[in-house]
């Protein structure tokens, strides 16, 4: 493996591979970090919709399953192609990294645009949290109110780090572009992957627990 | 077990003094340790003091049999410690069947009491001398919480929650009531005092307080203000549920829950009727919140508790558990 | 050394598949009334779905023994902090009247 | 090689000019950037104590007005809390010494560590922006619903100061456990490491773990506060006890974020004016880790009046009571330390003397407040702010000073007045327990927590706090006086003033910005002061005799 790189250790580190493993298990435990951040809203929820399961399906109901679901497969795709990256940066293929980081970023955006007709329509059905909050079914009312705070608080720290992420894919791919990464240094590459494997991870948790709990509420008790 | 030690205060209540000697036991622990650590240090420390600038120390630096000495005995110290304090508390939390029940609401700054008899006072609270005494307590905005030191007695009062303690007095006199939950900028102007009387005493002052009625009347005639009774009448065909015996019952509920009928579900079943329907039942009851005030809503709690069962003399005997 | 382990693509494709067979799975179980089974499954689905992606995308299959270490470490401290805290509201109930943030119980 | 110290180059005047310092990525000077910012927050957080302490000279409250004294506890708090204590020793002792005590020349992520340092200072000047535009009355532990509808205050404000601070934390503590792992020196195993590192170690776990906890739940406390969530409150079917719930689980592990570093020193400085190897390394070590850990399943101790199920409340308890345990081992072993030592009675040593015995007070009557019919009567009482500041004060500033001397001349290269330093230790170990154990009482006789004004019966004991509190100020002031001049007239220190075992000891001082001249290779235990590993308990051995 040739060290044609040699500019990318940094002076205090005594070798690549030293440099590449610190910075593999700083980036995991920067995850470990995401995962207790997002975790005080997780116990939230599960608090909340322990003591009142029927308003949370009420409110579930109320979101719109296609759309949610479409980001699903939009967010997941997305990472297959993140992982394509990554593996196209091992084998020092420039043309597919740039590729697939565009494709991902593309994706990525796509999201984005999904969940902001989604949160419009909240607007629009007077779902969102506040004065203006009405929630159309008398038997459950205002109650439904906290479920709309936790869909807009979860998804919305989702969202932000979905648009992080877009910028620091921005970011890589400019360094893709210049033909900084090939399979002798490409943790840059490789831990921005981490990241994005991660949001793609708090989706999966929240796509069921938000969108599919009130599949079978039919109204009423 | 009365006794006067400095820096303690008053003992009257029957709790003071097994939480007195638990203190003293906690303090004879720490003492014990921390004379023997001084001890220990302040020997070695001179004994073994420098006396020449290049001397270095031994090398004796680990001892299996020191360390198991010295976890193993403060395991054990800790764990009788934990069970003392746990037996204590348990008896601090569980109030004897006999305590009569007052009701305490807390109000950015100050405490509204009110006696069985349906007396209220603001700041004060008179009780008698050697009667259990269980506080049903919530608050109307943040939390606060009461506490009587001379009692030993402390519990959080919260908004949308009750919450109770209970104490017996064993001394009569005029005791510090304060708020310990910081909550806002009264806080330390939320105090009062909690006055002990003789039971004869006791009761001539409260035929002295002008009331108008106990928190069951004031309780019954809201009941026919707000017209609960439309609906809640004990005959066939009624919209809502009769309520005679409710209380300390379960309740079956139409998504095939079963909820205790404590003073939390009564509370609820007012402000926020839809969250758990009783089965059998459309869920029509309107909410009240916005329309009762805290105190009325216990009063309302009352006077539901007060209703016999299926309509029959004998009004049910309030089966309290502990807090 | 391990950190290098180039994963084939073919794997990922088959990571990718299984991904979309369990979203349609859990979607397809959300239309079903199992009881409180709903939830069970949801979980079970997603907690698959975030393993497969933690093992194979984020390569902690390859990893040295660190990693894992790290991933459930934090994992654990998690359901610390779930299972405690429940464990107070769960339990506010036992002793009866009073006391008990209004909720359910089966007598 | 036989360099002396300041005539060459070393990270202090390796590069000038204020840039060179705002930019620097040297983890050295890093550590002084800190050393700036905590001082700063901590005499703004002591200006507030002093005055807490003249208004309660008399029981009427007649200083201040009663708002105005909720700000001064809330910021009091805040401040020696969030961006004193908690950055205190991490920023400055762990940043300038874990790299040189592991024989690296930086930490894994230099650049990462000066944005720490960043986003500290931004967290503290938003807090600070917070404070000049009329403060917070929340206390520092912002409870709602108080501090999400009914305070005028701006919650806000301080509410983001300290979530971005949070992240100085976490990010500070993600690098130490890289630097840790990834870092060390050839023949460095982690048996060989400093207790110092371990201490250190274990705290950085706690900041990754914990920190987040508190960044989100301060966001959510923002977001309930500007948009009306509900999340937290009662009337909307939230919860505000969940909060406290969330606030604690970072919280209580927080506390040992401030004691677990400051143990760590008192480690260093045992066996350096002992000359001898801490007794029970191993015990000592696993203590810390075994604290970080049992540290994250007793939080439900400082809520055992706050309506939490009382089966909860004794889970806690029992939990609590255990996580005393490695304290326990890490005092008893220090002391016996001391058995077979040479023991010295230097400042450092004195600061670490002081600190046994007041955290050994302090965490006493943490088991007290931990064992369950006792808090009830106690809690928000006056015994848990004495309580806390044993720890705090006695504990982790007595710590930290201990160690800011002790390594004061490998940092500057000067030695401080010796007989000073004497002095302020003495004058605050004597000015701390005059302002400190009166409360004791005072929270047993049953004064409550942030009042502004009490019952005139306990103002005699209130007048001894206020007393020692002067003391105590004067004796914080010292160093602050004595170190400035020695920067300047200090005697030069060389490479070991102390005799003392460790990397640092052994690179110049101060050292050079890749901080060894010669990259060092390890083949010793450390604190080898016996010379030959160390003995395995039974007879003592002779060294005792040079
Ligand atoms: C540096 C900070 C620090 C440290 C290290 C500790 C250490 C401990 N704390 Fe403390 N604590 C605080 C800071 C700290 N605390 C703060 C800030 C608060 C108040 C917050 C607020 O409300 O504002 C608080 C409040 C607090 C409470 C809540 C009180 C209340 O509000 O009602 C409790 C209750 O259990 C508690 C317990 C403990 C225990 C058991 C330890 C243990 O870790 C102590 C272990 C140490 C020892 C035990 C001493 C050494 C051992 C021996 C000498 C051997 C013999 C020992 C035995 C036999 C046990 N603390
Ligand atoms: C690291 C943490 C830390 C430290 C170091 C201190 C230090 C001190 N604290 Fe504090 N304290 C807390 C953490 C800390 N405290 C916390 C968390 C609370 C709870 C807040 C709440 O309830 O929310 C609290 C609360 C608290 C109270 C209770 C207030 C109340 O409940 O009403 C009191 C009362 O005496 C007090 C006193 C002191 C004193 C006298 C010191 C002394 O040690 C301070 C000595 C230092 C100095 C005096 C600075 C020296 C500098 C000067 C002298 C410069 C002077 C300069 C000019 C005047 C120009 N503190
Ligand atoms: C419009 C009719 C109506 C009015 C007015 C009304 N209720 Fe009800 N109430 C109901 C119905 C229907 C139910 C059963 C369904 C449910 O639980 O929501 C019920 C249930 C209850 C329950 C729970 C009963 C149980 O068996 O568990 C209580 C307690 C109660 N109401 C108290 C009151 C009080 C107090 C008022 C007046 C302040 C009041 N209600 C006014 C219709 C009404
Ligand atoms: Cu009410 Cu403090
Ligand atoms: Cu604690």
């Amino acid at each position: 493996m040739s060290h044609g790189h040699s500019s990318a250790l940094a002076h205090h580190f005594d070798s690549l591979e030293q440099q590449r493993e610190a910075s593999t298990l700083g980036m995991w435990l920067f995850l470990v970090q995401e995962v207790m951040f997002f975790g005080g809203l997780f116990m939230t929820y599960m608090l909340y919709r322990w003591r009142d399961p029927e308003a949370f399906a009420a409110g579930s109901h109320d979101l719109n399953i296609t759309l949610g679901l479409l980001n699903t497969v939009v967010l997941i795709a997305s990472s297959l192609t993140m992982a394509m990256a990554v593996h196209s940066a091992q084998t020092s293929r420039r043309r597919p990294l740039i590729g697939y980081l565009t494709a991902t970023g593309v994706l990525g955006l796509a999201f984005l645009v999904v969940k902001y007709f989604e949160y419009s329509a909240k607007w629009e059905h007077h779902l969102v949290p506040g004065p203006l909050f009405h929630f159309s079914e008398p038997a459950i009312g205002g109650r439904a109110e906290v479920f709309f705070s936790l869909y807009f608080a979860m998804t919305g720290m989702h969202a932000l780090h979905m648009v992080i992420g877009i910028a620091l894919l921005a970011w890589i791919l400019r360094g893709a572009v210049r033909g900084r990464f090939d399979a002798s240094y490409y943790n840059p590459v490789e831990n921005f992957g981490l990241y994005w494997h991660f949001v793609d991870i708090v989706w999966i948790f929240l796509f069921p627990m938000l969108y599919l709990i009130g599949r079978h509420y039919h109204g009423g008790a | 077990m009365p006794f006067k030690i400095p820096f303690m205060p008053e003992q009257a209540s029957s709790m003071a003094g097994e939480v007195d000697a638990l203190t003293l036991y906690l303090v004879a622990m720490a003492s014990f340790f921390t004379v023997l650590v001084a001890a220990m240090v302040i020997y070695f420390a001179i004994r073994y003091r420098r006396r020449s600038p290049d001397e270095v120390g031994g090398s004796f630096d680990n001892s299996a049999l020191l360390e198991i000495t010295w976890t193993v005995i403060p395991v054990l110290i800790v764990l009788f410690t934990f069970v003392w304090g746990a037996r204590v508390a348990f008896r601090l939390y569980r109030p004897p069947a006999d305590a009569v029940q007052y009701y305490v609401t807390g109000k950015q700054w100050m405490w509204k009491t009110q006696h069985p008899t349906g007396q209220r006072e603001i700041n004060e609270l008179h009780v008698p001398l050697g009667q259990p005494v269980k506080l049903l307590m919530t608050s109307e905005d943040v939390i606060h919480s009461f506490f009587v030191p001379a009692f030993r007695v402390k519990a959080d009062v919260l908004p949308g929650r009750y919450t109770s303690l209970w104490f017996t007095p064993t001394k009569t006199g005029r005791f510090h009531l304060f708020c310990a939950e910081y909550c806002g900028a009264e806080h330390s102007r939320m105090i009062g005092w909690v006055t002990v009387m003789e039971p004869e005493e006791y009761q001539a002052w409260l035929a002295s307080v002008p009331t108008q009625g106990s928190p069951t009347a004031a309780g019954e005639r809201l009941f026919a203000q707000l017209a609960c009774h439309t609906c809640h009448q004990d005959a066939a065909g009624a919209k809502g549920p009769a309520l005679g015996g409710l209380y300390g019952r379960p309740v079956a509920l139409a998504d095939g829950r079963t909820v205790l009928a404590d003073e939390s579900y009564l509370r609820e079943s007012i402000l926020n009727p839809a969250a758990k329907v009783v089965a059998g039942y459309e869920a029509v009851m309107p909410s009240f919140q916005g329309q009762v005030s805290e105190e009325g809503i216990l009063e309302l709690i009352n006077y539901v508790k007060s209703l016999p069962a299926g309509g029959s003399a004998s009004v049910a005997a309030a089966s309290e558990g502990a807090l | 050394m391990s950190g290098h382990h180039v994963v084939p693509v073919r794997v990922y494709l088959a990571v990718f598949a299984a991904l979309m067979v369990f979203t349609a799975i859990t979607v397809a179980a959300a239309f079903v009334d199992l009881g409180a089974l709903n939830n069970v499954v949801m979980l079970a689905i997603a907690v698959a779905k975030a393993t497969l992606v933690v093992m194979f995308f984020m390569h902690v299959r390859y990893s040295t023994r660190l990693i894992p270490v790290v991933v459930f470490g934090g994992v654990f401290f998690l359901l610390v902090m779930f299972g405690i805290t429940m464990s107070d509201y769960v339990s506010r109930g036992f002793l009866g009247a009073g006391s008990a943030w209004p909720r359910p119980w089966a007598p | 090689m036989s360099r002396t110290g300041t005539a060459e180059t070393n990270y202090l005047n390796a590069q000038h000019g204020l840039k060179s310092w705002l930019l620097t990525l040297d983890h050295k000077r890093i550590g002084l950037l800190y050393l700036m910012g905590v001082s700063f927050f901590f005499l703004l957080g002591g200006i507030f104590a002093l005055l807490i302490r003249l208004e309660l000279l008399t029981p009427q409250g007649d200083l201040v007005q009663p708002d105005t004294y909720n700000r001064l506890f809330s910021m009091h708090g805040i401040m020696m809390v969030f961006f004193f204590l908690i950055p205190a020793i991490p920023g400055v002792l762990g940043n300038f010494l874990i790299p040189i005590m592991i024989g690296t020349r930086d930490v894994a992520f230099p650049r990462l560590n000066l944005a720490s340092w960043y986003i500290f200072m931004a967290g503290g000047s938003i807090t600070l922006l917070g404070v000049l535009a009329g403060g917070v009355d929340t206390g520092w532990t912002f409870y709602p619903p108080y501090s999400s509808l009914y305070s005028a205050t701006n919650v806000l404000t301080v509410g983001i100061g300290v979530f971005v601070n949070g992240f100085s934390s976490i990010l500070t503590g993600l690098n130490f456990m890289v630097t840790i792992h990834r870092m060390r020196a050839p023949g460095m195993t982690w048996f060989r490491l400093p207790l110092f590192v371990w201490g250190h170690y274990a705290t950085s776990f706690i900041n990754v773990l914990g920190t987040p906890v508190i960044a989100i739940t301060l966001l959510l406390l923002v977001l309930e506060r500007a948009f009306h969530l509900g999340i937290f409150d009662a009337t909307k079917g939230g919860d505000p006890v969940l909060f406290q719930h969330l606030f604690w689980f970072y919280s209580h592990p927080a506390v040992y974020i401030m004691i677990l570093p400051s143990m760590a020193v008192i480690s260093e400085l045992i066996a350096a004016f002992t000359r001898k190897r801490v007794f029970g390394y191993h015990f000592v070590a696993f203590s810390s880790i075994g604290i970080a850990v049992l540290g994250f399943l007793v939080w439900g101790h400082h809520m055992f009046v706050s309506g939490q199920s009382v089966y909860a409340g004794t889970a806690f308890s029992l939990l609590t009571m255990l996580v005393a345990i490695p304290s326990a081992i890490k005092v008893f072993n220090w002391s016996f330390t001391l058995y077979q030592g040479s023991v010295s009675f230097d400042t450092p040593m004195l600061y670490a003397l002081g600190f046994i015995g007041l955290f050994m007070i302090g965490g006493l009557t943490g088991v007290f407040l931990g064992t369950l019919g006792f808090d009830i009567h106690v809690h928000d009482t006056y015994f848990v702010v004495a309580h806390f500041h044993y720890v705090m004060v006695g504990g982790t500033i007595m710590g930290y000073l201990g160690g800011l001397h002790y390594w004061w001349p490998k940092i500057t290269g000067r030695i401080y007045p010796e007989f000073w330093g004497r002095m302020s230790a003495m004058l605050v170990f004597v000015g701390f327990n005059l302002t400190f154990f009166p409360q004791f009482l005072l929270g047993y006789m049953g004064m409550p927590r942030r009042y502004h004004a009490y019952p005139e019966e306990w103002q005699v004991l209130n007048v001894l706090s206020t007393a020692g509190a002067s003391v105590l100020g004067l004796g914080f002031l010292l160093p602050l006086g004595y170190l400035l001049w020695s920067l300047k007239y200090g005697k030069l220190a060389g490479k070991n003033p102390w005799g003392a075992k460790g990397l640092e000891w052994t690179t110049d001082s101060p050292p050079p910005t890749e901080n060894f001249r010669d990259a060092p290779v390890v083949s010793e235990e450390a604190y080898d002061y016996a010379g030959a590993g160390h003995g395995d308990g039974g007879a003592p051995a002779p060294a005792r005799a040079h």
